[in-house]
């Protein structure tokens, strides 16, 4: 990763009624980055699935415990086509092994679909256990 | 998110309008069983003409409804999907198992798929 | 002021560029407390006016700087008719006497709306000086 | 934001869409002058039909733009406000300034005011 340059940086608390403000803040933002319309609903698909994920699972459900998130832009090999990077960093519980690696679509099940619905979205999805925290790295890149 | 429910001879549609997501996907999923489960009503119709977004876990109480509906025998049928509900459901890989229909009209005059 | 509650906190840089993004945040959290169309967007204008202050005049135009904001929900006088608390930090320049006071509108000069806007558009617009920094605290109740 | 100028004999258009807000309206503000000022173009055109937001700092750029047309004696007309962009001019109390019509036909059209 070349460049990375802070944009926006949210705390809210796991609480779902905030998560339209969310979505509300990173659509712009990718747009204002130059990704098109389709790429803007993609993004906030996936920061929206992620923090789902991280109220239900990470925190169980539980609402008023911390949330941050960090919007960056990043430049990769092509000057030109610049990504969105989201940092999203919970004090919750680290998951179960094997527990990120996702059900396959298309089955009438209700719900397994988060993950597949953020790696579709984005480049790259990466979790990673550091202290007491659990961050997940969102990019996707201008095609 | 707003959902009313309009009730005619053996068919629920519900209006549903602004974003479903976790904070009020619980509230569909719950509207959605007691039409299909509780009062066993036949044809249960969602209008989501107003739903601009629509995530996973609002998938998963779409997905609860045509559950119960096969358990049951019924008909459950969604309208007027915007783009980006499309757009999910495809991601979902679910757009086909579903009865989906472009307009109320034709929500109502279908006979079954 | 009976109650508060913190639904989401923004820090972002003195950038023109993240403008869109709070915008895009505020929207859709006003419209969740209940607010109409025209609220929210008169709600957007007048944080959008805040924000572009600090950055202009508490700021003097440096990009870079650390801005806050905090989204509350509060309570007012009548129980079903909640408000918005927006609180605003910064760490500039604290305004010269006199100057918070604003120009009258209508008349053809390029400059000297944005704090006519912010009163139009908020019940309460409160400007208060804490240590090294800028507190603007507006708040608007459902009508 | 986007502007691009489209340029009739003794008219220019400007199609701006976005939002005009801080971030761009000094570009707002430079394409105006340039083409008041410095081209000395009797009528200079906005098409705001793709603007669903505008700030003070947007509304400062075009006054400016009104200011600059009056010294050299020019036409500055604005058309296609949106709901939000005809609010925000109202709340200015500057929207009887402005030479304002519906549509770009009207604003061909239409003889000085
Ligand atoms: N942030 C997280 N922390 C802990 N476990 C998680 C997290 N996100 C996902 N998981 C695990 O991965 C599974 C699949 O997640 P997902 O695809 O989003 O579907 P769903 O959340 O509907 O189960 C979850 O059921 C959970 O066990
Ligand atoms: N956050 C602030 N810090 C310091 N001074 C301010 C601030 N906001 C406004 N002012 C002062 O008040 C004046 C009027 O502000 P405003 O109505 O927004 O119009 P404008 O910013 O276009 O001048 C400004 O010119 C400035 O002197």
């Amino acid at each position: 990763m070349a460049r990375r340059r802070l944009l926006l940086r949210l705390q809210l608390h796991s609480n779902p009624e905030v998560l339209c403000g969310v979505r509300g803040a990173v659509a712009p933002i990718a747009s204002a980055i130059g990704f098109g319309e389709e790429d803007c609903r993609a993004i906030t698909l996936a920061l929206d699935e992620a923090i789902t994920n991280v109220i239900r699972h990470a925190y169980g459900g539980k609402t008023g415990r911390e949330i941050e998130i960090r919007f960056s832009k990043v430049n990769g090999a092509h000057a030109d086509k610049p990504g969105l990077e989201i940092l999203l960093t919970d004090r919750g519980a680290e998951p179960k092994p094997d527990a990120l690696k996702g059900l396959p679509p298309g089955e009438l099940r209700s719900g397994g679909l988060g993950l597949h619905f953020m790696r579709q979205s984005m480049d790259t999805v990466v979790h990673k256990r550091v202290g007491a925290t659990n961050r997940l790295r969102m990019i996707k890149f201008i095609r | 998110m707003q959902i009313s429910a309009r009730r005619l001879e053996n068919i629920t549609i519900f209006d549903v309008t602004g974003d479903i997501d976790l904070a009020n996907s619980p509230a569909v999923r719950k509207a959605l069983l007691t039409e299909l489960r509780e009062k066993k009503i036949p044809r249960v119709i969602m209008n989501l003409q107003g739903v601009k977004y629509i995530d996973s876990s609002g998938i998963a109480s779409l997905v609860e409804g045509l559950k119960a509906s096969r358990d049951l025998q019924a008909r459950f049928i969604l309208f007027g999907l915007s783009k980006s509900a499309r757009e999910v459901l495809q991601l979902s890989r679910l757009l086909k198992l579903f009865e989906i229909y472009e307009n109320e009209e034709q929500a109502l005059s279908n006979e079954s798929a």
